[in-house]
């Protein structure tokens, strides 16, 4: 985000909207299908006028995510909403063995310019059918190109360029970030794809925070601060393609490793960041490559169960500080 | 079979329990005991309760992720289910379930799903493994209007049509799937329709009496119970609350004079009006039903208030059944 | 509008096209210049022709893994189709899809899936988009009396009953799923009953009958091109060969005499006597076609035989539509 | 496997009836469950007289999957055939959300001894809805056991194991194997869930070989033999619950770790392996961390094209080479 441009403080939930609305407006292939999605044009979120390309599906995740695809080959520019990202399991089969593997299994004749949509429910008391982060799943299935946006000028510019890229994009907004704030540029503002951003500069430990652990991140970083550990804070904001260089340039210089991740740890984002660095950093690196993620359990309904399983400010800083 | 005076009083006397267990709980979700949301059963007590009446005590249901009142009809205690809600150690579930996963294996509810349409292909198991073990069982599959456009409703029906599996799958339809009109995302005007498209019986019940309820459940158990195979029903009812409570829905989708046309028809009205007016039950009668499921229900809330909070390293157990070393931490 | 005798013999010699492009490609296989196993129509030319003689130019055909026939029947030229059996680089799909991808988007053949039920909800996803931009262009859809199981059936054919979607789904019912009989694992007899499922009309048509298969398809399709949604088709069909050939299926489950009786209605028999007898072609005009045929196919496998096979570079190209940085290498 | 016992030469294929055949004939709550098996009794690959349990079932994935669970959580213990292993996106839905996670959200009423099998078809033009080896994908999913037996006797004591054990396993067999024989006890035989087993010991790289790249790994450590380079090979058989040990032990051992692993690259079980090397045996490491993996790329269907993408001997060679 260029510094000179003017921003306008925006919840990341109005920022979602933003994105569609101007897509929607700029582009007539542009459509939304989801369940219960008539309700945007209904109550104002969105613009009336859209409501023609506004569908409002049947709970059939599997059948309009393929509904999307086929409709991406022929002239739309569909976005399909999955609301709750754990409802991705059922839409799997279309996501990874249709929209992932069409272009390639053509040959290149098909262009899928499919968007999907998923809002991760955590933190809530939604217990483990409403609060999975299956990002990982998908950056296992080779064809599809996988975001994380963690501001409302991330969330924006994302779902922009995801809407205007040719190949099939999955979203993962976070639920948690709905009512937070953050300046979002006015007019056209477009997040590229496959692009990290540093979010606090450092050099004694690289810091790779993923998603909605962006502030736990940068206050941990201002916790070390005070104790004399500059800690680089990045935000990959794509996991496919990842930014390597970004990450990769920051481990050589500071020779340390974090890596925050609020999904399930067992080959997780962070598993390949961390592989990554130990293949094409390893001379760099001083101290073993820490993960701080949520371990491995189904998330449970309870507060008390749930709330300290997720990574937060004082796991970031312990971890930190083993590694001296 | 006709149920017998004292069946229709135990009838009534679920639907009640349903009512104030969820009144209660909305109560209890005001004032911050229930962490989340909570999907309440008010207005469907028809069809849960006579639904629930026509089975046996070894037999099974699966309920949905709106299925506080499955547990209760099939006898589950109160204080565990409320506890539960609230995120106890002593919660039927030890706190990890919450609302949408209610289940109660004790009384056969074996399992409930925050997952659309999640339910229907573990009933078929379930009656697949009554038909191998001839355990004599039969399972109770409730689903909503929104999940018979799941795959998993095909795939199940489908599936138990061809083994003959004892399953009664029993569609709670409220017009509604949260705030989409059932209407308009149904390509049939009756879901009890598609029975034809799987060759097994497909009955409208009208979901708000419950005795009516129970007449073609139990005929579908029967049947099951016969080896004849599973059947689709379908109760008409209403849901006479939000979709979900705790959850900001930003529109309104239904209009008042509906909502007040299906109050009218408020299932236990109906059940108590007409017992009352056969002489089955009393004023009186009734008072002390009221009052002793108020003393019920104040007992479940003071069981789970009294609970503790599970300890945090309880999130770390129940994942396997049995230790697993490396691998998970 | 039955058709008229150019469209005929054009039907006629899309029959043989098939079948005879379906021999060589047996022996190709067996010769050991087709890699993998293939799975063959022949049995159902008359089904796959008489369905895309309803079409235009400019309309769109999904298939399924038994798809050769489909493009064939669409127009596509037979040297890139057998290019891409034999993985060369001049393949329809540059080699990269094989013989259950034969997709061939110069002639509508939009997608084929080696996923059995994957073509249904992309092909639903052609007629949303057909209907939202207005084009007057409709979906074919071809599927399996086994993928009728598939959830993907169900929700595909409720999405499109509710949108009014310009969509036909033709299944080819030939009686098995690989050695399953569809008997043994369908619930109703006819999947076309499952139209009355979903508010559409479902009707059952012969299809070893190329011309009765049309006139049922173009009526469908005239209805979805007026606006009025989509229909459901069953074609009774039989496969004449194995499911596969290239893989091992260690047991026989069809009877022979089946197998036989079937034969005798060869669909290509069937409309050649017909135009015979109706004097619409000639043994002349027979004896020309089936040697210009034999050429063309000769020139398709020279065609192929010539292609190089594909540089192992180029498995690195296609994953994406624009240059990708990092991430995948 | 103990050296005492006498053993007999049995293929894969072999090893995987033989598992059926007797569990069934063990256990009456053993059913199987899948598209096709009928033949299985009628062409004598399994006794006649288990027909009775075999539900050969209609193409419903998702639907016989949950049939499983459901059945497995009333008394049955099924072993449900999933065939092709890129069909499991299909029925994502019920493992994930259902099988795995049943147990915890009943606060552990609910058992279930249900066995998923899948076969990863590969390396024969099979293309790419035919040609996946999704096991990251279900690693990332807590509550599920994964194991990818590599040899008859693997796959037949892990089959059996799996069937014995109340938790759901899901099994990764390999069609490349199936007509390769090896030694299998006689008698009863059980491999253990979650223990690795040393294919051959070394002292200068540790060589993590997973699935059906042992023979590869096998070869590659013969090659590098003659170098003067002594690789010990560990096939970890199981991927969740991980045998950390063993791999750690090595690693602490040799300082070096190379991991071979035939499916997706990116969050596959090879990075997993290699963050937990980085992590926990980070002071023995003396060279980067490497993975031979096949890429990031839907299997194509050309040979010319499918072969090449495979983790073969020479890349491990290569891989093992560059460490020094
Ligand atoms: C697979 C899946 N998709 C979507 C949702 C979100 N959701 C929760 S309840 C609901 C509506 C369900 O409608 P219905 O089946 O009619 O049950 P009702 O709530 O009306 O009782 C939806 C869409 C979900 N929980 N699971
Ligand atoms: C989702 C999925 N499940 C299973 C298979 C394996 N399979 C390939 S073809 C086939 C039978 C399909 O039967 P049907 O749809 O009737 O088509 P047919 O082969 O008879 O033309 C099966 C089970 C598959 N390819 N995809
Ligand atoms: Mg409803
Ligand atoms: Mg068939």
């Amino acid at each position: 985000m260029s510094e000179a441009q003017p921003s306008r403080e925006t919840t990341y939930f109005q920022a979602i909207f933003e994105a569609h609305q101007e897509e929607m407006l700029r582009d007539e292939r542009v459509v939304m299908i989801g369940e219960d999605i008539s309700l945007y044009t209904k109550s104002g979120i969105l613009d009336g006028a859209l409501s023609d390309r506004i569908f409002s599906a049947p709970i059939s995740e599997n059948g309009f995510c393929g509904m999307g695809v086929g409709a991406a080959m022929t002239g739309l520019r569909p976005v399909v909403d999955l609301t709750i990202a754990s409802f991705i399991y059922l839409a799997m089969d279309q996501i990874v063995n249709q929209a992932a593997k069409i272009r390639y299994m053509t040959g290149g004749q098909a262009t899928i310019p499919v968007v999907f949509r998923a809002s991760m429910w955590h933190d809530g008391s939604n217990a483990a059918h409403h609060s999975d982060r299956p990002y990982p799943l998908l950056m296992n299935s080779p064809g599809l190109k996988v975001v994380v946006p963690a501001t409302a000028a991330d969330v924006k510019g994302l779902i922009k360029s995801a809407i205007r890229d040719d190949d099939p994009v999955v979203i993962f907004e976070d639920n948690s970030l709905w009512f937070r704030s953050g300046p979002v540029p006015e007019g056209e503002h477009l997040t590229p794809i496959g692009v990290a951003t540093v979010r606090r500069p450092g050099d004694d430990v690289t810091l790779v925070a993923i998603g909605s652990v962006q502030q736990d991140a940068l206050d941990a970083a201002e916790i070390l601060a005070k104790e004399g550990t500059s800690v680089e804070v990045i935000d990959p904001r794509t996991l496919t393609p990842l930014d390597k260089p970004t990450i990769l340039d920051s481990v050589e210089r500071t020779g340390r490793l974090v890596i925050v991740d609020p999904a399930h740890r067992t080959c997780g984002a962070a598993a390949e960041i961390a592989a990554i660095a130990a293949e094409e950093a390893f001379h760099a690196l001083k101290a073993p490559i820490a993960r701080v993620t949520t371990p491995d359990v189904p998330i449970p309904f309870s507060p008390s169960l749930e709330e300290p399983l997720y990574p937060r400010k004082d796991a970031i800083v312990e971890a930190v500080r083993k590694l001296k | 079979m006709p149920l017998r005076p004292s069946e229709r009083i135990s009838l009534l006397r679920d639907i009640m329990t349903i009512r104030r267990f969820e009144e209660s709980v909305k109560k209890q979700l005001q004032a911050g005991l229930i962490p989340g949301s909570v999907h309440l059963s008010i207005g469907h007590e028809g069809a849960i309760a006579g639904g629930c009446a026509a089975l046996d005590d070894g037999d099974f249901v699966v309920g949905t992720h709106r299925s506080h009142g499955h547990p209760i009809a099939k006898g589950s205690d109160l204080g565990p289910l409320m506890a539960e809600l609230m995120g106890r150690a002593d919660g039927v579930c030890k706190g990890k379930g919450g609302s949408m996963h209610l289940t109660d294996h004790s009384v056969g509810v074996m399992g409930e799903s925050g997952i659309v349409g999640g339910g229907l292909p573990l009933a078929t198991g379930i009656g697949l493994s009554a038909k191998v073990l001839e355990s004599g069982r039969i399972c109770l599959c409730f689903f909503g209007d929104g999940a018979s456009s799941e795959g998993s409703f095909h795939e199940s029906l489908n599936l138990a049509a061809i083994w003959k599996l004892p399953v009664v799958y029993l569609c709670e339809n409220n017009l509604y799937g949260a705030t989409t009109p059932a209407d308009s995302v149904l390509s049939v005007e009756d879901i009890a329709i598609r029975a034809g498209g799987y060759g097994i019986p497909g009955e409208i019940v009208d979901g708000q009496d419950a005795e009516a309820v129970h007449s073609v459940v139990a005929r579908a158990v029967d049947r099951a119970r016969r080896g004849e195979g599973p059947s689709l029903i379908e109760a008409k009812t209403y849901r006479f609350g939000e979709h979900a409570e705790g959850l900001i829905i930003p529109v309104s989708y239904r209009d008042e004079e509906e909502v007040d046309r299906w109050k009218k028809r408020d299932p236990l009205d109906i059940l108590r009006t007409r017992l009352f007016e056969e002489g089955i039950v009393s004023e009186e009668d009734m008072t002390q039903m009221e009052s002793e499921l108020q003393q019920r229900i104040e007992a479940a809330v003071a069981f789970a208030k009294a609970s503790p909070m599970p300890e945090p390293s309880a999130a770390f157990e129940d994942v396997y059944s049995n230790p697993i070393a490396g691998g998970s931490r």
